[in-house]
């Protein structure tokens, strides 16, 4: 029990937790100390984080950690059949697999990397840093729990720092736009509880691993006649943990929360929530669709099936309206919200596909690539594209597609960034957008659900709708100065190319973020302010990094194998 | 804050109802729920120190009897909160110094994480108590108790409190000028600059904002509590 | 008698809730909400959990209510033009066709009072019940396992409460308490 | 039927609930009764988990040292759940006070219409 | 898996040259002079890389070269083999004309944004080098969207309104049929037959497992695919982003419709028909005929429409859309050779020889319309009456281009249509023949005026024009007609000379039709050549004669820049060359051997 990355796991969720009680503790000292705060710890944790991922993910290592030790362990019941079964956890596991890897690492990066943002974007104060660093907590709890309810604490403790870091900007838009997500949040939240107490009464079990077995009827002593896949409870369990968890992913009809969040949240706070919040619950909700209702479950029964495909179908929905509403909007902010709606539709019909009686190995295999790549991948393209419009903002002002006319002149570098994360976004190769939704589509198309791979398809030129207004804008809107002039044309061009190039392979990444700061501090315009090296660095990091992991498609992939055999042979291992 | 509601310009609304005597001090939002009552103030001098006992003891009874520290913690809140509605807001916060509030919350959630970690230092897991027996003999119960006292406890017990005080100290309008400018129509009342909240402006807005700060008229426990926000 | 009590409670409750629903005054709802919760606290102390009960009484009856006061009082409420908040139709069959759906499941659930599998699957309640005392040396299981077996849900919920403090700081945007 | 559902009152009283709680959520234009409903909502909650644990002719779920065998408890799993639940809630009814009282202070209002039009002409 | 091929990086050589050329462009983009050293540096350095694989490849060697996987069971791999390698080599040789004139171009109308200019157009030669020598499905999609996102810029370089119109809608087609159709169409493959792989290698291409799989979605993917390369083949009806294309500078329409943008659209049809699915498989799925038909289709009613454009880059664009349809129809034709196990090589044959010999002839037309248009600043017909005195070298060298277009012997055009055209007959394809000698035909009829009237006329007298003035001749061409569904569009009777421009409106008033709800300003084409400054004048152009008339120019090239005259002579050399002694120069060797082994692929 003293392997190091067992403790590690527990130490993920604490040593966030603990540093968050520093800033109001130093901040009675002095105030301005959150960040420096922040900064350490999430070293720390990023260290933490580093560690486990390369165990878990590189390694493909299925890690537990029985909080309590033994005593509060997993027990063995004696059967009347005579053996023993595995086990039941009477306490709390942490569990950490490959999936879990892949977020923890996640979470760890963009934590550490959104407070470069920060130090100039703001907000301070110690309370921020509070509670971003409980929210970073939080999002590890809901990363590595192997337990049903305990899921739902680290969901609502994400959540309500999540609604408290949202208003922490001063625009009273703000507080609105965060009560509307508290309601629907606690809301879906709530609705994941109902599922769970279903299960529960069905079940008596809350550990993840218990309950799949238990569902799946392998506990002999239990006098259930084979698996508990048909009982209408645990049918409404689903439709229940399904709704709630779609809510927090901003699902079609439950997603009017995510455009008034992302839109009003201070660029620091979008930037961070962007990338993890819904990100969280979508993972939450393929774990529990994977490993508790296992494939087996949907293949049980019409009802079942009917479940899932309804909400497929959701997800198709907000596929489509999302990027139709996104292409609507004048503001940036709320139009790479929605785009986020349209993504996220995208992950779901992954996590449905992956599952769905229609789905062979392969199917179910390349929809699991799809998912665990397209969440990562999406949290870093959409991260970035915040942090590049609120760079952009921070330098010019700059707020609406409009005001983007000819920015590719003053901001080449962002421009570029920009361009290349939105190709990415598109889902143009070679960027992790494109392989994310690569292997989404080939799921769907092995599994032969052809309306959904018309969906995945289309979305493609969907998305472009709306990239392509800002891109054109950048570029070719022709600032409002006559664009002949040599000067134009000198500040100009490496941009104008920086799109087309890094877009091409990135091979210039280097050469943009080294001359980012010197290149941009001369031209400051009369939106107020500059963007900061921090910002300028987040935003260009992000778009190297969507190019460097589209290189890293097959090594993504093969991260994520041991989580396809678990998916598929529908049995994940008990701890041993 | 029903000062504000004049100027807001909705038309029918009126100040909270007749629960709550208009106090002299309207212009103080937090004390506009005070109202001055011997009889009050008697009652919950009697009552205070059998609630805080009551409180105590579920607190450190809860291991053999229902009850626990959540509820202790809870009750001991509502203690100081019916002191804080008895005496007024302001005096209770004089009384009870921010350090506290702090020091409790702060403080329950750092004991009850290191509780939880001295098991993990000798390579077992978090929050693992039966280790203390095996190790020092100390029984597994007091580990239990070390953190629904130690932690859970002050937690609640802080947290509520400052809750409290916090809701009642209401919108504090200073705060630091690194952000967007755009309350400055959240920080004074009338609709005419609501405009500018639509588009959060550009992060790095003038740090001219602490002007607006003082016709809004402050909570005065907020400045009592020294809370020149401005940097 | 018993039955008499968990009728009286029912009717209570239900009563009670459907009050807050429709009663316009704000400050009355929140006065009704307050009796509310003492009656869950009731029925909760009748279904044999008196932790939970207490739990409901010190901290929804208690503390929710002043805190909601509290907001009031901060806020105006508009004087009711109305008693009864005028019924929201699209809403009552949204929810009425949800409430067909709940019930539906409902006759799925063990009556009552009736041990439902959960105690004998996969034994976790017989368990506790068994070995709470030798494992944890204390008598309430309620305790042991809140503190003991499941210590990590205690210590999330430690942190929500924490979060809810550092939330209210970062919404109400106050210094007050990160400086002296 | 009749009589399955009268065995079941209080799973029904939890269904009530629910219901009732999210039809203030999304009915009542005043956002404080909104937070009330939510709280309704996750009480109702609450209940259903308590009953799970309940056991006719049981006993709280306080052990003696020398529990008689055959002495039947209610299961303290499900309650303590509620106790986090519980705890949770109260969390989240505070963070939506506090955002409700700076909406106040910005609009100067709580009705969701008047709000509404507070914002749509800003 | 057994290797057919030997590791060799020359293959991502080539495409990394001028990737890194875009780093070295951007860095001195102060120094014009530097800068444009670049591109043709990189220019002369990728063609002698390639080149310096064309032995070996005709030798039957295969260089590959491979990154690894990229995707789960797909490598990133790149294959010089010899299909690839001749769109590679004629990419690599006309860039390096392009090139040159490019610079001179640019200079000469002292273009803004020259920087992004050269950088876009290196970014989109080195995914064209990739689509060339893409080893597999994947592999061509990544370099097919790639060159589309580069290319953007180009198209859209005047930034101006018409400029936006055309690039976005240059980016909705080719998206729709790169992002969309390809992709799916790829997934789809791979679903099937579970590689995406083009290796010749029996059982290891895909063209096994499509074959065993369903008749219905094995045509459904090859719909698909067909689809999304015509796009950028322009094949009817995914063709009207080409004629807007037009607006970008002239080396840009160079770029587009004969060195690397629309060839590779053909050149990813070549692919579906030769590699993924062999003639075989392609002759079994009945697919062939049907590709045929569209191309013949395109090919006849193209032809009618440029013969009523009067605006040169327009007539020679859609002279670019029926061209490439003939590749198309020979690709095509592939099916029914198969089936009836006879002229195949000769389709095959006929339609890749034309793929270098339009690339040669018509950049050889788009730039004789360039430095037309630099130094006379004329871009109408109508206008060009007697204009070859004031440029013979170039409407020679343009009378050459245009000869080879219309299959004239001696002329790199002849060649290709002579394989087409006996390849379809023995094939049993009768009425492909007809089509192609009826096109002849009417490639005689919209480029002879030109030349006429260039040589044999003057400004102050010439014909009248019947085909562009007159009310348009439906029932002339009655037949063809209601085939070229889009030419009832390009109707409206010509008013007057200067209503030329009201005639180019309503022609095209067709993309009016499209989502994108444009307006084209008539004078577009100049708006983006001297700044917005045109637009004050009452004609949308100031091209023509002067007063007096064309003033005679000696043939001694002193009619323009040679930076630009000179490859227009290279170009056209070229041309000949490959009209006159096509063996020796190694198109038509590659050729043979992909047809080779295309035929044994039958046979077998």
């Amino acid at each position: 029990m003293s392997e190091v990355v067992e403790l590690a796991l527990a130490l993920l969720v604490v040593v966030p937790v603990l540093g968050a009680t520093l800033p109001l503790a130093l901040g009675l000292l002095r105030d301005q100390v959150g960040w420096a705060v922040a900064v350490a710890v999430l070293a720390v944790e990023a260290g933490l984080a580093a560690r486990v991922a390369y165990d878990l993910a590189i390694e493909g290592s299925r890690v537990v950690h029985v909080l309590g030790g033994e005593t509060f362990g997993r027990k063995s019941q004696e059967l009347s059949s005579g053996e023993s079964t595995e086990g039941f956890a009477v306490g709390i596991e942490l569990v950490g697999d490959p999936l879990s890897g892949l977020v923890v690492a996640l979470v760890a990066g963009v934590s550490l990397g959104v407070l470069a943002f920060a130090r100039r974007s703001g907000p301070r104060g110690n309370a921020f840093y509070s509670g971003y660093l409980l929210l970073t907590g939080g999002l590890m709890g809901v990363a590595l729990t192997g337990d049903l309810f305990n899921l739902f604490v680290f969901l609502e403790i994400s959540g309500l720092t999540t609604y408290a870091l949202v208003a922490s900007g001063r625009s009273a838009p703000s507080a609105v736009a965060a009560l509307k997500y508290l309601v629907l949040g606690t809301t879906g939240a709530s609705m994941y509880l109902i599922g769970v107490g279903y299960i529960f009464v069905r079940t008596g079990a809350l550990n993840m691993v218990d309950v799949s077995e238990t569902l799946a009827g392998n506990v002999e002593f239990l006098d259930t006649e084979g698996a508990l896949y048909g009982d209408p409870l645990v049918v409404a369990a689903f439709g229940f943990i399904a709704v709630g968890l779609a809510t927090k992913a901003a699902i079609f009809p439950l997603h009017t929360w995510q455009p008034d969040a992302y839109a009003e949240a201070p660029d620091t706070v979008t930037v961070y929530i962007s990338a993890l919040a819904s990100t969280a619950a979508a993972y939450a909700l393929a774990r529990v669709t994977w490993f508790v209702f296992t494939p087996a479950f949907f293949d049980a029964g019409a009802a079942n099936r009917r479940v899932l495909e309804f909400l497929l179908v959701l997800a198709a929905t907000s596929v489509v309206v999302g990027s139709a509403l996104a292409a609507m909007q004048p503001r940036v902010k709320r139009m790479f919200a929605y785009s986020s709606v349209a993504q996220f539709g995208l992950i779901v019909i992954g996590i449905g596909v992956a599952v769905h009686p229609a789905a062979g190995e392969q199917a179910t295999r390349f929809a699991v690539y799809g998912v665990g790549i397209h969440l990562v991948g999406h949290a870093v393209i959409k991260s970035g594209l915040f942090a590049t419009a609120g760079a952009l903002s921070a330098a010019t002002g700059a707020r609406r597609v409009g005001e983007y006319a000819g920015l590719a002149r003053e901001r080449p570098f962002l421009a570029g960034g920009m361009a290349t994360l939105g190709f990415a976004l598109v889902g143009v190769p070679p960027t992790v957008g494109f392989i994310g939704k690569w292997y989404v589509a080939l799921g769907a198309v092995e599994a032969e659900h052809w309306p959904l791979v018309t969906v995945i398809f289309v979305s493609t030129v969907l998305s472009l709708l709306y990239m392509a207004r800002v891109l054109e804008k950048l570029y070719f809107a022709g600032s409002p100065d006559a664009t002949g002039e040599p000067a134009e044309e000198i500040a100009g061009s490496p941009g104008g190319a920086g799109g087309a190039v890094a877009a091409d392979g990135g091979d210039t990444a280097e050469s943009i973020t080294g001359e980012s700061a010197d290149s941009d501090e001369p031209v400051t315009t009369d939106g107020g302010g500059s963007a900061s090296l921090g910002m300028m660095a987040l935003a260009l990091t992000a778009a190297v990094l969507t190019v460097v992991l589209g290189f890293a498609g097959s090594e993504l992939s093969a991260v994520l194998d041991p989580v396809v055999e678990a998916v598929v042979d529908a049995a994940p291992e008990v701890n041993p | 804050m029903s000062n504000n509601s004049n100027d807001t310009g909705t038309g029918k609304e009126s100040a909270p109802g007749d629960w709550t005597t208009d106090s002299p001090m309207v212009s103080n939002p937090a004390e506009s729920t005070y109202v001055e009552s011997q009889i009050i103030m008697t009652t919950v001098r009697a009552v205070t120190p059998f609630s805080l006992t009551y409180g105590l003891f579920l607190m450190f009874h809860g291991a053999d009897s229902p009850g626990g520290s959540f509820q202790g913690g809870a009750i001991i809140a509502a203690t100081v909160l019916m002191i804080a509605f008895a005496f007024g807001v302001a005096p209770t916060r004089e009384w009870l110094r921010n350090r506290t509030v702090v020091a409790l919350a702060a403080g329950g959630t750092a004991a009850f994480a290191l509780v939880g970690l001295v098991p993990m230092a000798f390579g077992d897991s978090f929050l693992a108590h039966p280790l203390f027996n095996e190790e020092f003999g100390i029984k597994t119960k007091w580990g239990l108790e070390a953190i629904e006292v130690g932690g859970v406890a002050p937690i609640v017990a802080g947290v509520l409190v400052g809750l409290f005080f916090v809701l009642a100290a209401g919108m504090f309008r200073d705060g630091d000028t690194t952000e967007p400018r755009t309350d400055g129509g959240a920080a004074n009342h009338n609709r005419t600059d609501q405009p500018q909240t639509d588009d959060e402006g550009s992060p790095t807005a003038s740090t001219g904002t602490e002007a607006q700060t003082d016709d809004t008229g402050m909570p005065a426990e907020d400045t009592t509590a020294g809370t020149g926000g401005d940097r | 008698m018993t039955e008499l009590f968990a009728v009286v409670l029912f009717v209570f409750v239900l009563v009670t809730a459907l009050a807050t629903a429709t009663l316009r005054d704000v400050l009355g709802v929140v006065v009704v909400f307050a009796a509310y919760s003492l009656g869950m606290a009731l029925f909760y102390a009748f279904l044999l959990a008196p932790d939970v009960a207490m739990t409901e009484a010190a901290i929804g009856a208690g503390v929710t209510t002043l805190l909601l006061l509290l907001t009031l009082a901060k806020t105006v409420r508009t004087t009711p033009d109305q008693w009864l908040e005028r019924p929201n139709l699209p809403a009552l069959a949204v929810f009425g066709a949800l409430f067909v759906v709940l019930v539906a499941t409902v006759v799925e659930f063990p009556a009552v009072g009736e041990p439902g599998v959960m105690w004998d699957n996969p034994g976790v309640t017989q368990y506790y019940i068994e070995n709470a005392y030798e494992d944890t040396g204390v008598e309430n299981a309620v305790t042991a396992v809140l503190a003991g077996y499941r210590g990590f849900d205690t210590f999330g919920e430690a942190v929500v409460v924490f979060s809810a403090g550092i939330a209210s700081l970062i919404v109400l945007r106050q210094v007050v308490f990160t400086r002296e | 039927m009749l009589e399955t559902l009268a065995n079941r009152y209080t799973y029904i009283l939890f269904a009530l609930l629910v219901v009732v709680g999210l039809y203030m959520v999304v009915a009542s234009s005043n956002l404080v009764k909104k937070i009330i409903g939510l709280n309704i909502f996750q009480t109702g909650l609450f209940l259903f988990f308590v009953t799970t644990a309940f056991v006719d002719g049981g006993r709280s779920p306080v052990i003696p040292k020398e529990a008689d065998a055959g002495a039947a408890f209610a299961s303290p799993l499900p309650q303590v759940l509620v106790l986090t639940a519980i705890v949770v809630g109260v969390a989240l009814t505070a963070v939506a006070l506090a955002l409700v009282i700076r909406i106040y202070d910005a609009y100067g209002t709580l009705e969701e219409e008047t709000l509404r039009e507070v914002r749509t002409d800003e | 898996m057994i290797e057919p091929a030997t590791s060799d990086p020359r293959p991502i050589l080539a495409v990394l040259l001028s990737a890194v050329t875009i780093l070295l462009i951007l860095a001195s983009h102060r120094y014009p002079n530097v800068r444009e050293s670049w591109s043709v540096l990189a220019a002369v350095g990728k063609f002698a890389v390639v080149v310096s694989m064309l032995p070996g490849v005709l030798d039957g060697t295969e260089y590959r070269w491979s990154m690894g996987e990229f995707v789960a069971g797909i490598e990133f791999a790149l294959r010089a083999d010899a299909l690839g390698m001749v769109f590679a080599l004629l990419a690599s040789f006309l860039w390096i004309g392009t090139s040159f004139y490019a610079a001179g171009y640019m200079r000469g109308l002292d273009e803004h944004s020259q920087t992004r200019f050269f950088a876009a157009f290196a970014a989109s030669l080195s995914a064209a080098i990739g689509i060339a020598f893409a080893e597999n499905l994947v592999t061509i999609f990544l370099f097919y969207e790639l060159l589309s996102v580069a290319t953007y810029p180009l198209v859209a370089h005047d930034e101006t309104d018409e400029a936006r119109a055309a690039g976005r809608k240059y980016l909705a087609y080719t998206f729709l049929g790169g992002g969309v159709l390809v992709l799916a169409g790829t997934a789809l493959v791979f679903a099937l037959s579970g590689t995406v792989s083009f290796s010749a290698v029996a059982g290891q291409g895909t063209a096994a497992g499509l074959g065993d799989s369903s008749t219905a979605l094995a045509r459904a993917a090859f719909t698909m695919l067909a689809a999304g390369f015509g796009v950028k083949a322009a094949l009817m009806p995914l063709h009207s982003w080409l004629p807007d294309a037009m607006v970008a500078p002239t080396p840009v329409s160079g770029l587009l419709h004969a060195v690397a943008v629309v060839k590779s659209g053909v050149f990813g049809i070549a692919r579906l028909v030769l590699d993924v699915y062999e003639p075989a498989l392609v002759a079994e799925l009945g697919v062939g005929i049907a590709l045929a038909a569209v191309a013949a289709v395109t090919l006849t009613a193209a032809s009618i429409i440029a013969l009523r454009a009067d605006r040169l880059k327009r007539r020679l664009a859609f002279s670019t859309v029926s061209q490439l349809s003939y590749i198309v129809l020979g690709l095509g034709l592939v099916g029914p050779a198969a089936a009836a196990n006879a002229g195949l090589e000769n389709v095959i044959k006929g339609g890749l020889l034309h793929i270098p010999a339009h690339g040669f002839m018509k950049l050889t037309l788009f730039f004789c319309a360039g430095i037309i248009h630099v130094e006379t600043h004329t871009d109408y017909i109508s206008e060009m009456d007697g204009i070859g005195k004031r440029m013979p070298l170039t409407m020679l060298a343009f009378a050459v281009a245009a000869a080879g277009m219309a299959g004239i012997p001696l002329v790199a055009g002849f060649v290709s249509k002579w394989f087409l055209l006996v390849g379809s007959v023995s094939a049993g394809q009768a009425v492909f023949a007809a089509v192609l000698l009826v096109s002849g035909v009417l490639n005689i009829a919209y480029f002879w005026p030109i030349v006429y009237g260039a040589f044999f006329e003057s400004h102050d007298r010439a014909d009248s024009k019947p085909l562009i003035e007159g009310p348009f001749g439906g029932e002339l061409f009655g037949s063809a007609a209601p085939a070229g569904g889009t030419a009832h569009t390009d109707g409206g009777p010509r008013t007057d000379g200067a209503g030329g421009d009201g005639h180019e409106h309503r022609q095209d008033g067709e993309h009016g039709k499209d989502s994108h709800g444009e307006t084209h300003s008539p004078d577009g084409e100049h708006a983006s050549d001297h700044g917005k400054d045109s637009h004050s004048e009452t004609h949308g152009h100031h091209g023509g004669p002067g007063p007096g008339g064309w003033e005679r120019v000696g043939w001694t090239g002193a009619e323009g820049s040679w930076l630009m005259l000179g490859p227009i002579l290279v170009v056209v050399a070229g041309a000949v060359v490959l009209g006159l002694v096509p063996f020796q120069v190694g198109f038509l060797e590659l050729i043979e051997a992909v047809a080779e082994d295309a035929a044994t692929g039958v046979t077998a």
